[in-house]
């Protein structure tokens, strides 16, 4: 039940945010040339940190953007959230 | 009727009305103001229910949401289970009984509302106590938001219980003329029978308020019984006061055991006597009032026994003057009686050794063993605790942002402490918010505190009868006792979590109110560890317990979720439509004719389509405007078929899949300009669509000038179907030339009907020549009514979903999620087509050159003809291999794949069924087995196309 | 005294559980975790394979992470051939566990209704029927009006927003205790001579190429011959050390009970479309699930919104259920992989074993993956019921999707 | 079925027309009034500034969560590239033509959503108590006065909410169409706190 700061519309309830999962995953630049591995590693495997991780999160109930966030798994304190064009956050 | 234990005068009851309540089938009277506990107790019942387990009798043993003893079935006005008969206000019509163990829930429908509602504050306060009132003031008068919610029927908190002076008045006096302030403030919230039961991540509590119960048979039927108030607080204070704790000795479980300080409560705020002859137990000062108080209203107290070694040299002179006996270095070792307490059995305690004893006879033994802290919000907002050796205690242990614990709740035990207390964690809260105090926020002059002897921190009397601690109950409503922790801690365990769940203490109603702590003292003293280290079990909402319908609040019935539905609605339901739904749409299923079934009707509707012409609401298709010079660019990557090549005016159909390769939606795209599309999606595709294409387009593909806006609700959607459609929307439409030539197959054009702009299409997802209307909503009754009008010569029919999905299965047109079930590629559909080779990616593609992909095996849309001719196939069947003997051998019988559709004919004058089999298009002419209902129906694999294959129909 | 009133009948723990053990320098085989599949892997080492010179670690108090906190549903009723094979398994171990362990833990086969609201409903039950009926595994399609039989409680009126349109009906499944599961399996594992190590956190892992040597532990290191990874929602932890990428993410699922009641409800009711899945255990408390939290965390908390949508979805189903009282709400912590089937088997470490991913479903599997991780390690080979849930499949893209089987209706 | 198929003039029918006379009953503190048919267009433009208010005849509120008057209508903030343009003075196809040639030169774009929501019209000192049972906006007067608006949640029910008083006794709620009988349900039940009752 967290507030969270969407970048644009400030706090909302959780409830109007989807969840995008680890920031930070490119779709690779030239799917062919993966291995199946690599292209199975882009699929299917995420981080799953205990503690802080950057992620995706989606205003989807609000102003429809997607944003990315800093955020402790433990706690699920939001540390810092930041829009897509801002510099990558760092974790 | 009379009520014999009661005051002749005091207390905060209306004594001019006389309320009749049963219970266990006794009429008895209390006043407005009583709680049913209260009640009971001045009509010299102390005795409500038997024990879970061992069937011994239990009374009320607290004055509040922490008695462990009174729990109450109600019955009438409406059966609700397990309430405590201390937070249950009194009123006309009241029936409960005891409980000895389970609740029993009504076996009709609760018509009561239930609702909620979203409440923001600078600050809100817990509990209108004095540190709660305090702060709440403070608050207030510095033009703050403010809420103030408590769960007492009135606010005072402890304030209410005593004879305490605030400003030279009495205290409820002072409090009356706080809340008259609170009052005068526009900004202030306060609630009264509202208990904050959680509390959450950034300043979210969750309060439940009973809003009518109290009031009987007066309550507004309009008015939602019970509230939960949604409170986002940018600082909360807490000031829930203490839970007094018990010391456990043996037999401490006899009606008429209460603890001190509830027994101050029943007389002061209840004008009731919870007895006659009193003992109190005491390891504090705080009970020397409760003996005063009785001693001064007329109970006679037999003895103070204060386990302490000197006692309280000042009470003792107090309790002398009172002519109460006092004896320090005592204790309780035990009870006699058996409904009611008759003795209190009374030993020396010399250095933790307990002498011989002797017995005090007593209707009422009260018992203070300090007090504990009500943390628990602090705690469910992960507020970390400390042990307080001194109280025997947990308290708050560090701050945590935006919250903070103020009063008793933080372990101060004196009013005039608890009042500067709530204060000063009020104003520095508004300083954290930068809000400037109030001018005039001066306290209330209180007494000075007393400096109080040192309290003496006892889980438990030494058990000096024999049996061990197996009378000596720590866990009332579990009947759990000192012998079951010993168990516990003698069977290896060694965690409290454990302990808890060997012995199921703190696992009942109060969820360890009384019993937490004394578990947590209890158990470090046998394994000879610190309190700090044994800790406590986790705190987890809610404080008290919630009615399932107050967190349901008015999420049921009929908006228990949204009813979409479309611009025709009314329309379908008047014509008699059987709906289905699909997600949260409502979607006409077929139109039965009197004395249809659904079998007939779709028969009927098939028909029409096939030989005459049928009309479909089709808007609740996803629709989506894709705008922008790179709008091609997107749909390329998304779609596994090439769109950039699409001429404006033209209609293609698409597939998309997910990164994995499988099918995730279909559909078809009109290319309204160079830089414009209308994208149709599946109905319950429309808003995952939507998302998808954003998401792309926002984290990967920001680069691509391209906008997608959701229209789905800005056309309806009436596909016009069969050989007759032409006629039909030539009439209509008379601008148009609707032959093949002019409007080809997969082509848009536009129009208007009376000014009105109208879209056409010629897509088909029947096979039939078939056109598509699209218009605004606001028009789609008469453009409907116009088409049926038009239509009637040709014998035009509504049809439903039911037929649409039949005509589409016929010509093996899978529908997504049905056809398909996530791990199905456009290969396994038969859709290589629909997968462009020339593109050098797009999403998905990737994931199709796995080694999975290139399984012979991987299951494939296949069409089924049961040989007998007559079966439908039930969707969802398994299909295996052939069975010469036609029996089905014994698991595990291999499985081929499954039935998706199934429908009965006209058309084919047969049933048949698509399928997923695997291999399947190798399998084509093959027979394989179907069981359904045991027998194994032979069915003939084929194509998935099973009418018009040549596909000579689509243009008429 | 007077006749015992109902909800006393839990039966009594034994008088000894296990030794709280203190580690030594070395171990065969080390199982870290301390949860139901750990507790459960270490009793099938020691009986059905001899190997006792076994430790198993657990950060906290024994079977303190899910096994304390599920809905204890047990069923086998699932639509893959690979899911219902572990499953089923388990079930027949579930079956006869109560001797094997000689523990009351409680298993009460009362069988599971999930429940069928709209025609894409009906359609995946029947396709699960029919596959389990064609695998061995008792099921069967209910009319609503077997439903009301079967459940008189279940809301099947017509008009309801999502309609009862029937049910698949697993009556062998059912619901057991699980502290009582739990500390049945670790008794016998301990009266085995198996080292039960809690507060024995594990901190990093002692490799030698593409072997794991040892666990390093705030309670020191220990050698071990062999690694099973038996930790669920903290999986990644232990795998981010071993630099092992392994495709699970960890999810809040919450979890409720209510005071106790009289018995109103003879089964369990799992329902997908209106998310409720409840029981009501042999107190008198129902017990209940709530949906995943959407995000990763590993809070043991979860949203509360998610709790009210929970009500009033019971509410809708049972209506008799609205005066009941919410008394405790909990948090787990669920490993969820991408086709929501688990994934084990071997790692990259030749001598570590993987056992995660198994999301809502660990509870159930408990003794079915348990016999079948001890065989994996005893023989050095994937016990066949759980070679197709190897982290290869990822790759290869051979899913065993039961996400897919339950996609969203067209 | 005669009358179900009897041919009609092209009139607009809005969807709420069977809930006016329930929203009719309310006491006028808890108003509810289904607001006229009006003009529409989602307009995307990654940029605005001088040109975009030139062409458009408005400035595009920047502020999160505004909107301000525009000609006949409404500018309504919806996302940092998106806005809800409103007019009662054009006819949708207008609108939409007439802002779409405004802002593709600036490599925007604009789309007719005149149909996709359909407004309510919330008026009384009791309808921010109606809205708070199910919207998690603060709407304090203070707070979400004039020229104030949130894309929200109320109830289950994705809303645009638009402030129209500075006393927070006016509001209009846009919801999309296909909710709007729920919504109406929706909005009635809350208000039955509000209605005196004939009992």
């Amino acid at each position: 039940m967290q507030l969270i700061a969407c970048p644009w519309c400030g706090p909302r309830e959780e409830v109007e945010f989807s969840y995008g999962g680890q920031a930070g995953v490119p779709y690779p630049a030239d799917p062919a040339v993966l291995s199946d591995e690599q292209w199975a590693h882009y699929v299917f495997f995420r981080d799953n940190p205990k503690g802080r991780f950057a992620e995706r999160w989606n205003h989807s109930a609000g102003c429809r953007r997607w944003f990315t966030a800093i955020r402790d798994t433990a706690t699920y304190r939001f540390e810092r959230v930041s829009r897509l064009d801002d510099p990558k956050p760092v974790t | 009727m009379s009520s014999p234990f009661r005051t002749a005068s005091g207390g905060r009851i209306d004594r001019t009305t006389t309320i009749e309540f049963t219970f266990d089938g006794q009429t008895l009277p209390g006043h407005p103001g009583d709680t049913l506990a209260s009640a009971l107790l001045a009509n010299g019942r102390h005795q409500v229910a038997t024990s879970t387990k061992l069937g011994r009798p239990r009374g009320i043993a607290a004055a509040w949401a922490e008695d462990p003893g009174g729990l109450v079935q109600v019955e009438e006005p409406f059966p609700e289970p397990m309430l405590l008969a201390t937070t249950l206000e009194l009123h006309e019509g009241l029936v409960a009984r005891g409980l000895p163990g389970q609740g029993r829930l009504a076996d009709v429908p609760d018509s009561a509302r239930y609702d909620a509602v979203h409440h923001h504050v600078d600050v809100l306060v817990v509990g209108a106590g004095p540190a709660g009132l305090a702060a709440a003031l403070s608050a207030a008068r510095s033009g703050a938001r403010v809420a103030l919610v408590d769960e007492q029927s009135e606010a005072g908190g402890s304030l209410l219980s005593g004879t305490d002076q605030l400003d030279g008045v009495a205290a409820p006096a002072w409090v009356a003329a706080a809340v008259a302030e609170l009052s005068r403030h526009p900004e202030v919230l306060h609630l009264q029978r509202t208990t904050a039961f959680g509390s959450y991540d950034d300043g979210f509590v969750l309060a439940l308020e009973r809003r009518t119960d109290h009031l009987g048979a007066e309550a507004p039927k309009n008015v939602s019984r019970q509230r939960v108030w949604r409170i986002r607080a940018r600082s909360i204070v807490i000031a829930t006061g203490a839970h007094e704790r018990p010391v456990v000795f043996t037999d401490n479980d006899r009606p008429g055991v209460m603890l001190a300080g509830a027994a101050r409560t029943f007389l002061h705020r209840y004008g009731v006597l919870p007895g006659r002859e009193a003992v109190v137990f005491t390891t504090n000062d705080s009970a020397y009032d409760a003996a005063l108080d009785l001693s001064r209203a007329g109970v006679r107290v037999q003895a103070v026994v204060d386990a302490r070694p000197a006692g309280s040299p000042q009470r003792r002179e107090e309790c002398e003057r009172a002519g109460i006996r006092v004896l320090s270095g005592a204790v309780v070792t035990g009870t006699h009686g058996v409904e009611r307490v008759t003795h209190a059995l009374v030993a020396p305690f010399v250095d933790g050794e307990v002498g011989a004893g002797s017995a005090i006879a007593c209707d009422l033994l009260l018992v203070s063993g300090g007090w504990n802290p009500a943390v628990h919000l602090f705690s469910q907002a992960r507020g970390r605790l400390r042990y307080d050796e001194t109280l025997g205690a947990f308290l708050p242990g560090e701050q945590v942002e935006g919250l903070s614990v103020a009063g008793s709740a933080a372990g101060v035990l004196d009013l005039a402490g608890c009042l500067a207390d709530g204060r000063r964690v009020a104003r520095a809260a508004l300083s954290h918010l930068a809000i400037e105090p109030g001018a005039d926020d001066r306290l209330p002059t209180a007494p000075e505190p007393a400096v109080p002897a040192a309290p003496l921190v006892l889980w438990r009397v030494p058990d000096t009868s024999g049996a061990h601690g197996g009378s000596q109950f720590v866990d009332l409503q579990r009947d759990a006792t000192v012998a079951d922790i010993a168990r516990a801690v003698g069977a290896g365990l060694r965690s409290i979590e454990h302990i808890k769940r060997y012995t199921t203490i703190g696992t009942a109603h109060d969820q360890g109110k009384t019993s937490g702590v004394l578990t947590s003292g209890i158990t470090a003293e046998l394994l000879g560890i610190p309190v700090q280290d044994t800790g406590t079990t986790t705190f987890r909402p809610p404080y008290t317990p919630v009615a399932f319908a107050a967190l349901a609040g008015r999420d049921r019935g009929s908006l228990f979720d949204p009813e979409r539905t479309t611009a025709l609605h009314e329309w379908h339901v008047a014509a008699g439509a059987v709906f289905e739904d699909v997600g949260q749409w409502k979607r006409p299923r077929y139109y039965p004719e009197p004395g249809e079934d659904m079998e007939t009707a779709v028969l009927r509707e098939c028909a029409a389509a096939r030989t005459g012409v049928g009309i479909l609401d089709g808007s609740t298709l996803g629709k989506i405007d894709v705008q922008g010079p790179d709008a091609a660019v997107l749909l390329d990557r998304l779609y596994t078929n090439l769109i950039s090549s699409l001429k404006v005016g033209s209609v293609r159909y698409g597939v998309m899949c997910g990164v994995d390769g499988m099918v995730i939606d279909d559909g078809t795209v009109l290319r309204l300009a160079e830089d414009r599309f209308l994208v149709l999606t599946t109905t319950g595709g429309a808003a995952r669509i939507l998302d998808w294409m954003e998401e792309w387009v926002q984290t990967e593909w920001p680069e691509l000038r391209v906008h997608c806006t959701s229209v789905t609700e800005q056309w309806v959607t009436f596909p016009v179907v069969g050989p007759r459609s032409r006629d039909v929307i030539g009439a209509v439409f008379p601008q148009v030339d609707v032959s093949t030539e002019a409007f080809p197959f997969m082509t848009w054009r536009d129009t208007t009907l009376d000014g009105v702009p109208v879209r056409l299409a010629r897509i088909s997802f029947s096979g039939e020549l078939a056109f598509e209307v699209y218009v605004n909503p606001w028009y789609a009754v008469p453009v409907w009514q116009r088409l049926l009008e038009a239509g009637r010569p040709y014998g035009i029919t509504p049809y439903g979903t039911e037929t649409m999905h039949v005509l589409r299965a016929e010509k093996g047109y899978p529908i997504i999620g049905q056809d398909t079930d996530g791990t199905v590629t456009p290969h396994d559909l038969g859709m290589a087509w629909a997968v462009s080779k020339k593109k050098p990616d797009f999403v998905g593609k990737r994931s199709f050159a796995r080694p999975a992909n290139q399984d012979p095996l991987r299951k494939q849309l296949v069409g089924l003809l049961p040989v007998d001719r007559q079966t439908v196939l039930p969707e969802g069947s398994q299909i295996v291999e052939f069975r010469a003997d036609g029996q089905l051998p014994p698991p595990p019988v291999p499985m081929l794949g499954h039935v998706t559709s199934s429908y009965r004919s006209a058309e084919l004058a047969r049933p048949f069924a698509l399928a997923l089999v695997k291999g399947g298009r190798e399998r084509i002419g093959d027979t394989v087995h179907v069981p359904v209902h045991g027998i194994l129906v032979p069915v003939e694999v084929t194509g998935p196309v099973l009418v018009d294959p040549e596909g000579a129909r689509r243009d008429g | 005294m007077s006749p015992r009133p109902p909800g006393a009948d839990l039966p009594e723990h034994p008088d000894l559980l296990w030794r709280d053990a203190e580690p030594k320098r070395a171990y065969d085989v080390v199982i870290v975790g301390g949860g139901g599949h750990g507790l459960a892997t270490a009793h099938y080492l020691a009986k059905n394979h001899g190997i006792t010179n076994v430790a198993v670690l657990e950060k906290g108090w024994l079977a303190g992470g899910n096994m304390a906190r599920n809905t204890t549903i047990i069923r086998s009723n699932y639509l893959w051939d690979e899911s219902s094979t572990i499953y089923e398994h388990a079930l027949k171990l579930w079956e006869g566990l109560e001797e094997d362990l000689d523990y009351p833990i409680l298993f009460s086969q009362r069988g599971v209704l999930n429940l069928a609201h709209t025609l894409q409903d009906v359609r995946d039950s029947v396709r699960r029927v029919e596959a389990n009926k064609l695998n061995g595994v008792d099921a069967e399609w209910v009319e609503p009006d077997e439903v009301r039989k079967i459940c008189p409680i279940v809301n099947t009126s017509a008009d309801i927003r999502y309609p009862v349109l029937g049910a698949t009906y697993q009556p062998r499944a059912g619901i057991a205790k699980h502290d009582y599961v739990a500390w049945g399996f670790a008794r016998r594992a301990d009266e085995a001579g198996i080292d039960l190590i809690q507060d024995c956190e594990v901190t990093g892992f002692a490799t030698d190429g593409n072997r794991v040597t040892g666990v390093q532990t705030t309670r020191g290191t220990i050698a071990a011959g062999t690694v099973a990874l038996c930790a669920a929602g903290h999986t990644s932890v232990l795998t981010d050390m071993l630099g092992i990428r392994v495709p699970v993410q960890s999810h809040p699922l919450q979890a409720l009970v209510s005071e106790l009641l009289e018995p109103v409800h003879p089964t369990v009711v799992m329902s997908n479309a209106v998310h409720v899945y409840v029981s009501q255990a042999h107190k008198g408390e129902l017990v209940m699930g709530a949906g995943v939290d959407s995000y990763n965390g590993y809070g043991q908390r979860g949203a509360f919104h998610i709790i009210e949508r929970q009500m009033a979805a019971a509410v809708e189903l049972f209506p008799v259920f609205a005066r009941a009282h919410l008394l405790r709400t909990w948090g787990g912590i669920v490993d969820t992989s991408p086709d929501a089937s688990p994934i084990v088997g071997r790692t990259p470490y030749e001598n570590l074993y993987l056992n995660c991913g198994w999301g809502t479903g660990g509870f159930k599997a408990t003794p079915g993956i348990g016999w079948a991780l001890a065989h994996t390690i005893a023989h050095d080979e994937p016990h066949p019921s759980v070679a197709p849930f190897s982290l290869d499949r990822f790759v290869t893209g051979a899913l065993v999707d039961e996400h897919g089987a339950a996609a969203v209706a067209h | 079925m005669a009358e179900l198929l009897r041919t009609h003039p092209l009139e607009a029918r809005h969807p709420l027309m069977a809930w006016t006379a329930a929203f009719a009953r309310l006491p006028a503190t808890v108003g509810i009034t289904a607001e006229p048919f009006v003009a529409m267009v989602d307009v995307r433009l990654g940029t605005v500034g001088a040109e975009a208010s030139a062409a458009l005849g408005v400035d595009l509120p920047t502020t999160p969560n505004t909107w301000v008057p525009a000609g006949t209508g409404r500018a309504v903030w919806l996302g940092p590239d998106e806005w809800l343009l409103t007019s009662t003075s054009e006819s949708p196809e207008e609108l939409e033509a007439r802002v779409r040639a405004a802002v593709l030169p600036l490599g925007g774009s604009a789309t007719d959503v005149s149909a996709q929501r359909i407004g309510l019209r919330l008026t009384g000192a009791r309808v921010r108590d109606v809205l708070a049972t199910g919207c998690s906006i603060d709407l304090h007067p203070r707070v979400f006065g004039r020229g104030r608006s949130a894309q929200t949640i109320l109830g289950q029910a994705g809303i645009v909410l638009l402030g129209l008083s500075d006393a927070g006794e006016d509001f209009v709620v846009l919801v999309r169409s296909s909710f709007a009988g729920y919504l109406a349900d929706w909005l009635l039940d809350a208000a039955l706190e509000f209605t005196p009752t004939t009992s």
